[in-house]
């Protein structure tokens, strides 16, 4: 807490685009008030300043090498509560791309067996390196949201952040369903809370927010095979910002089974 | 005398950035800008995947600049697949073009450069002695947004946006409230222009090849050919006679060069090379700024942006005249007519001229892709920028050096997470 | 819209006094506006908001025959709003909408044995209850109480206990699942206790709130004594986000645990599908 | 019921007449299907539209609902929420007046609704006669709906280039009065519409095997069958099947503040049980954690709990769960399905 009793908060970047960050910079245009409620000490891309001593550190971008570890960690010590902002840092995001040859992992992913990796030093989401407390997801971040979950913090409560599938908010967005135009979407195992963006404008969501902690697997594999998509259509649509966590829970599976 | 420099992680930049000069005996034996963002593969990421996601990957390279890639890309992958996109296609993407343009330059100028001029460290503390000014940028922001997010759904990754056209149309009542916003908002540019030109900007001039893309008819965002100020013309295709890219030991970025040892791209490039096809009102807020091309000193860059700040505003109410009057349709992509193929999409983005070059397979996926950056082709001017600099400014205190060199690298507005793509993937 | 009609709209209350009784367990006294009574029935519950975190259901632990003008709330830490709650001081405010559902009929437990089987925090309604049993001791039988904590130190309202123990017209077993150096009393589980204690089946009401897992064995153990099942009386938890029977969330089949109940006979929910 | 005559070509006039008063809404065009919308434009309005994704109920229950709000600072002040506009809804039909007719119930049984009748009070609705099924997933024939007695205030019907109109109720009557040009029926008119009533019939299928008022008990016998466990298979539990139902009215309430932490709001939103979280306590324990007892807690309540607190069906036959849900579980699938069963368990 600063001596005016705003709490402080810092900002970080890791391996991304600063998308988020830039939401965050744009979250301003409607909630001026948020420079009245927090401190911000330290917010590279925007200031000068560099204050070392914060609550709450929002972690924008993914860990992609040994030396961000470090950094991570004293980032971790310093900061009583740490969010982890956006998809890099969520779920390691469009950058664990970079590492998808195994393509037949993914397939295995989808098609529910167990497959080997190879193990490198490969793109990770923070919270394969530090504990999190919270996480804003999405590519970017929703304004909206990283308002939310700051007053949530203010409040002392746990943000919101949905655990049910996106086709919740394409309903009441009205929107034609993409899988009757003809396309596909991985909607209804994507965590909600973007509005359905993607869908509401045309796109099939590429889930940038993740899915949901139950997602019904079998039953979307078979709801995307019936709308015509090939396993390589498939596997890329569950690897665009999610290949982490396919390979993470297929090293789980595959634990489990030995 | 012996002096050293060194900032690590330049501020108010976006990505990673270090300035090492290092002086001994007065003479310079450092005198680098070093790029330690992490390398991202962003080409190696496209490989094997769908071209129709090619835009949506190339978007996240840079938060700033998405729709800037996210349209280069799409170029790219239309003069692959020989699409043809409707006139409606073409004016929606200037429309949110000019919105990025605007975003990102008001972002520069006032919240990332200003504070540099009026003596703070960032826009916060300006909140309280300016709030005024605070307050219009925050204002002139919101309208750029805005303006991306009524045609594409948001600025920052943009959505609507695909390969032939757009997936989702704005209501001509959405369009009808941007331009009533865009015409109150001049008041708004005209103060801009007001407040940039009584800055003092840094007196420094040094004479460089600058590039950037050029139409006949307007002043060039998308598409166009590759013109140069020491008289090059080419088309877009021949892109790598300009830019040369080769690696450099201290950076993860590569670097650039043309006839010279080095060349700019940016706003004040396109000012340099396309003045004639600024408009009207643009012209006269480069007279009230005491711009006149060739401009050589690089600090005004940033002035350069706010010239563009008033071209934009007014192409874009007046692209919104012309899609009302033509009416919007929900139209259908243009088609692909020809699978596989190779293409080249060129933009002017924000800080110069991007380059996507796509080679897309039978299965229409990619099968190689090679992305040139802007801030990549400045890198090695701006380098030669400071060395030219550092000797005149020797003598002042460290602090101020510093400064001075901080605000050089700053006026590039340099994108640093855009600039690294080291891994160049040809196809086989 | 009139004011009465407002179903949502909380009445700003003040908290008289905090007592902390566990770790996770606080005892708030709350004074309603005007020195208003809020004239419950033990075995209702009310709605707390803590303003601008939320609202959570929380039964009424004080018996209305020792009200006084004011209610006693006894509140685990368990999220946002409880949590909140926790931070609070006397003579702050809280919101307060009810008292909601039915409580316990106690017009047809006169006469009768009662035997009370709360579990944890189950005490808290329990409690209700059993002061104002005991506040009308003439009015009924025997009064057994078997009460089970997961440790020694979770035991709510260890003085009351303590009392109702030195009562010698009061039975009360005490048990916990697992013990401590401060601790001499019984181990086991709640349905442990039931081997030592003998009832008139016939004329015994019994009264067990607990949480889910707790009442098919106590049940077992209730209906095995042969008590029968009109006068085993449980009280439901379930989520609620209105209390008063429309957001759905509460709904066992057909019924609303927020009206209906939250406290039912086992006769009542025996048949429905989803209540046990 | 008294019928009247309204053209076609006087129905702008009507609606334009009414803009000043009241917000009008009704189904117009929107993102390749159709919509209720506010109406800007009267020509816009398609009130021979097949179905919409939301039913009207948006309108009486708000997706999202201020229900009052609240400053902190100031020993908690509370404020009533803000009132809707007064509304005209056009062209609704019948299963969705059957499904305002569940929502007057639910919400005026009990504890009162102030927030769900003030709206409902300050509503009038339009009717309108649907004379062709709104697609295969119709059913509305089977549930009872394809007619409406009562539950509109007008009730357009369609003769070619009028509508006959009929006056359900004096506020009805009054609406038209005021604001509309109509003229009594003509014994011709009144021909058309008998004929336009009668050849409409016929073209509505039955879709359930069994007669619905043997529903309820069919589900009863049902509560142990084993399709509710293959439907958890297949579901998504995505909620798209409720949040589309007309008759659905489960939300949630939280609470928003402002930046300064001191004024907010309380809202209830829109809640599905067909979510994970929708019966789960403090603790973890979930009281439905199974897709299949949330499927079979939907149909229990379509069919069978609803109409025994509320002495309506829950379900109407719109069919808009059924167009939603991705991999087709619908209404007339599972309960002919679990007809199918019992006969094949009674028989054995
Ligand atoms: C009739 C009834 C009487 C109760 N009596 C008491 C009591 O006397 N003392 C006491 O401490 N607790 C009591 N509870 C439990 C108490 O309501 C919950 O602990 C509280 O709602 C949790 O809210 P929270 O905001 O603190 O937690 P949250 O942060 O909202 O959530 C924590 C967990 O609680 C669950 N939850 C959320 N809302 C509710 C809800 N309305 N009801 C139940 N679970 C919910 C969530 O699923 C989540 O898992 C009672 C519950 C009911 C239904
Ligand atoms: S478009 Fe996607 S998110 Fe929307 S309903 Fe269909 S599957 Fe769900
Ligand atoms: S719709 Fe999907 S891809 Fe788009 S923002 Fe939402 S979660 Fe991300
Ligand atoms: S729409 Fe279908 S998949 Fe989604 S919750 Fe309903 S039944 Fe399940």
């Amino acid at each position: 807490m600063s001596q005016n009793g705003k709490p402080k908060v810092a900002f970080f970047d890791f391996t991304s685009c600063e998308g988020c960050q830039l939401t965050v910079v744009d979250s301003l245009q409607d909630h001026p008030d948020l420079l009245a409620a927090v401190e911000i000490v330290q917010f590279r891309e925007a200031m000068s300043e560099k204050g070392e001593d914060y609550l709450v550190a929002f972690i924008e971008g993914s860990c992609t090498r040994e030396s961000d570890e470090a950094r991570l960690k004293k980032i971790r010590e310093q900061a009583s509560i740490v969010v982890a902002l956006g998809s890099c840092a969520h779920l390691g995001g469009v950058n664990s791309l970079k590492y998808l040859h195994p393509l037949d992992e993914v397939r295995r992913y989808v098609y529910g067996d167990q497959a080997d990796w190879y193990d490198t030093y490969d793109v990770r989401p923070i919270e394969a390196v530090i504990p999190v407390d919270f996480v804003i997801p999405g590519c970017p971040i929703d304004r909206q949201e990283f308002i939310s979950a700051v007053k949530a913090l203010l409040l002392g409560k746990k943000p919101f952040i949905p655990d049910y599938p996106l086709c919740v908010e394409c309903k009441l967005k009205e929107n034609t369903c993409l899988f009757t135009r003809g396309k596909v979407c991985m909607g209804p195992v994507t965590r909600a809370g973007c509005d359905a963006i993607c869908p509401t404008y045309g796109q099939s969501c590429e889930a940038c927010r993740g899915f949901i902690s139950n997602p019904n697997e079998t039953a979307m594999r078979d709801v995307l095979t019936k709308h015509g998509l090939t396993v390589e259509g498939l596997t890329s649509m569950y690897t665009m910002f999610t290949t982490y966590q396919v390979r993470e829970t297929l090293l789980q599976r595959k634990n489990a089974n030995e | 005398m012996n002096k050293r420099i060194d900032v690590h992680h330049v501020t108010r930049v976006e990505g990673h950035g270090n300035i090492v000069v290092e002086i001994e005996d007065g003479r310079i034996k450092e005198c680098r800008l070093d790029v330690v963002e992490t390398p991202r593969f962003f080409e190696a990421m496209l490989r094997g995947r769908p071209y129709q996601e090619a835009s949506h990957i190339t978007s996240r390279i840079c938060g700033i600049c998405a729709t800037g890639h996210a349209t280069a890309s799409l170029r790219a992958s239309e003069k692959a697949l020989s699409v043809e996109p409707s006139e409606q296609t073409q004016l929606l993407r200037k429309l949110t073009f000019h919105g990025e343009i605007l975003d990102s330059h008001v972002l520069h100028a006032y919240m990332l450069v200003a504070p540099d001029f009026l003596g703070v460290g960032s826009v916060i503390p300006l909140a309280t002695s300016h709030p005024e000014v605070v307050l219009r940028a925050l204002r002139m922001k919101k309208l750029a947004g805005d303006i991306c997010a009524v045609v594409t759904g948001r600025h920052t990754h943009p959505i609507a946006m695909c390969v032939g056209g757009f997936t989702h149309f704005p209501k001509p009542a959405e369009l009808e409230n941007l331009h009533q916003r865009l015409v109150a908002a001049r008041a708004d540019v005209d103060e801009t222009v007001a407040l940039f030109a009584t800055l003092h900007w840094p007196q420094f001039e040094r004479d460089t090849e600058y590039v950037s893309l050029t139409k006949p008819d307007e002043y060039a965002f998308i598409d166009g050919e590759i013109i140069t100020s020491d008289g090059a013309r080419l088309p877009a295709e021949a892109y790598r006679q300009v830019t040369n890219e080769h690696l450099v030991t201290h950076s993860s970025a590569k670097h650039t060069r043309h006839l010279r040892q080095s060349y700019m791209v940016g706003a004040l490039a396109r000012f340099n090379n396309n003045y004639p096809q600024l408009h009207p009102r643009a012209k006269e807020a480069a007279a009230t700024l005491g711009l006149k091309p060739k401009v050589t000193n690089p600090y005004l860059n940033s002035a350069a942006q706010v010239v563009e700040i008033v071209h934009c505003v007014e192409d874009a109410i007046a692209i919104i005249d012309r899609l009302l009057e033509r009416g919007i349709t929900s139209e259908q992509p243009a088609p692909v007519k020809a699978i596989p193929g190779e293409g080249v999409g060129v933009c002017e983005v924000p800080r110069g001229l991007l380059i996507h070059h796509y080679w897309i397979g039978e299965d229409g996926n990619m099968t190689g892709a090679d992305c040139v950056i802007p801030t990549n082709q400045n890198l090695a001017n701006l380098e030669a920028d400071m060395l030219a600099l550092t000797p005149l400014i020797a003598e002042k205190p460290i602090k101020t050096m510093q400064l001075d060199l901080e605000m050089l690298v700053r006026a590039y507005d340099p994108c640093i997470s855009c600039s690294v793509h080291v891994l160049e993937v040809e196809p086989k | 819209m009139t004011d009465e009609l407002q179903i949502f709209l909380p009445e700003m209350a003040r908290i008289a006094q905090i007592e902390q009784l566990t770790a996770l367990e606080k005892l708030f006294t709350i004074e309603l506006p005007a020195g208003r009574s809020l004239d419950h029935r033990p075995g209702q519950f009310v709605e707390v908001s803590f303003l601008g975190i939320g609202e959570a259901p929380i039964s009424i632990s004080s018996s209305p025959s020792r009200s006084n003008g004011t209610f006693e709330l006894c509140v685990r830490k368990a999220g946002d709003v409880t949590g909140a709650l926790h931070r609070l001081m006397p003579g702050d405010r809280i919101g307060i909408r009810g008292p909601f559902g039915h409580g316990f009929p106690i017009e047809h437990f006169r006469g009768k044995d009662m035997l009370f089987a709360p579990g944890g925090l189950g005490l808290a309604p329990a409690r209700s209850l059993i002061n104002q049993v005991l506040d009308e001791r003439a009015q009924f039988g025997r009064v057994i109480i078997l009460y089970g904590a997961r440790t020694p130190s979770e035991l709510l309202f260890k003085d009351e206990l303590k009392r109702w123990g030195e009562r010698n017209d009061v039975e009360l077993y005490l048990t916990v699942d697992r013990g401590d150096e401060t601790w001499d009393g019984h181990i086991g589980v709640i349905t442990t206790l039931f081997k030592d204690i003998s009832i008139n089946p016939r004329n015994t009401v019994a009264v067990t709130v607990g949480p889910p897992v707790m009442y098919r064995f106590v049940l077992m153990e209730l209906l095995g004594k042969g008590i029968p099942e009109g006068n085993i009386w449980l009280s439901l938890e379930r989520r609620m986000k209105c209390g008063v029977g429309k957001c759905g969330h509460c709904q066992i089949n057909n019924i609303y645990t927020c009206q209906s109940g939250p406290v039912f006979s086992y006769r009542d929910i025996k048949g429905l599908e989803e209540a046990l | 019921m008294s019928l009247t005559i309204l053209q076609k070509s006087e129905l702008s006039d009507f609606i334009h007449r009414l803009m000043p008063h009241y917000r009008v809404v009704g189904p117009v065009e929107s993102n390749g299907g159709y919509a209720f919308d506010e109406i800007a434009d009267p020509d816009a309005l398609r009130l021979d539209y097949p179905t919409t994704i939301l039913p009207p109920k948006k309108y009486l229950l708000p997706p999202r609902e201020t229900l009052f709000k609240f400053d902190r600072t100031n020993g908690g002040y509370l404020e009533p929420a803000p009132q809707d506009r007064p509304t005209v809804i056009f062209g609704v039909h019948t299963c969705d007046l059957h499904a305002i007719q569940l929502l007057d119930a639910v919400f005026s049984t009990g504890f009162p609704d102030p927030h769900y009748l003030e709206r409902r009070n300050r509503t009038l609705i339009v009717g309108i006669e649907c004379l062709r099924p709104c697609d295969e997933h119709s059913f509305c024939k089977s549930m009872g709906t394809l007619t409406a007695e009562e539950g509109y205030d007008l009730h357009l019907i369609d003769l070619g280039d009028a509508y006959a109109v009929d006056i359900g109720t004096s506020e009805g009557h009054d609406l038209l009065g005021l604001y509309a040009s109509t003229t009594p029926a003509k014994p011709g008119e009144m021909q058309r519409l008998n004929a336009v009533i009668s050849e409409k019939w016929p073209k509505f299928p039955y879709r359930l095997e069994f007669d619905v008022s043997d529903l309820p008990s069919l589900l009863s016998l049902s509560a142990k069958s084993p399709l509710w466990a293959e439907l958890g298979e297949r579901c998504l539990a995505c909620a798209a099947c409720t949040n589309v139902c007309p008759t659905c009215f489960c939300f949630d309430v939280k609470d928003e503040i402002e930046l300064d932490l001191r004024r907010g709001e309380r809202v209830r939103i829109w809640d599905s049980c067909q979510l994970d979280e929708f019966a789960t306590v403090a603790g973890g324990h979930n009281f439905r954690k199974s897709r299949a007892l949330r499927q079979r807690h939907r149909f229990m309540r379509k069919g069978k709990y609803i109409l025994e607190a509320h002495k309506h069906l829950g379900c109407v036959g719109c069919g808009r769960c059924a167009r939603a849900c991705l991999v087709d579980i619908t209404p007339v699938g599972v309960f002919n399905e679990l007809y199918r069963q019992q006969e094949a368990g009674s028989t054995l």
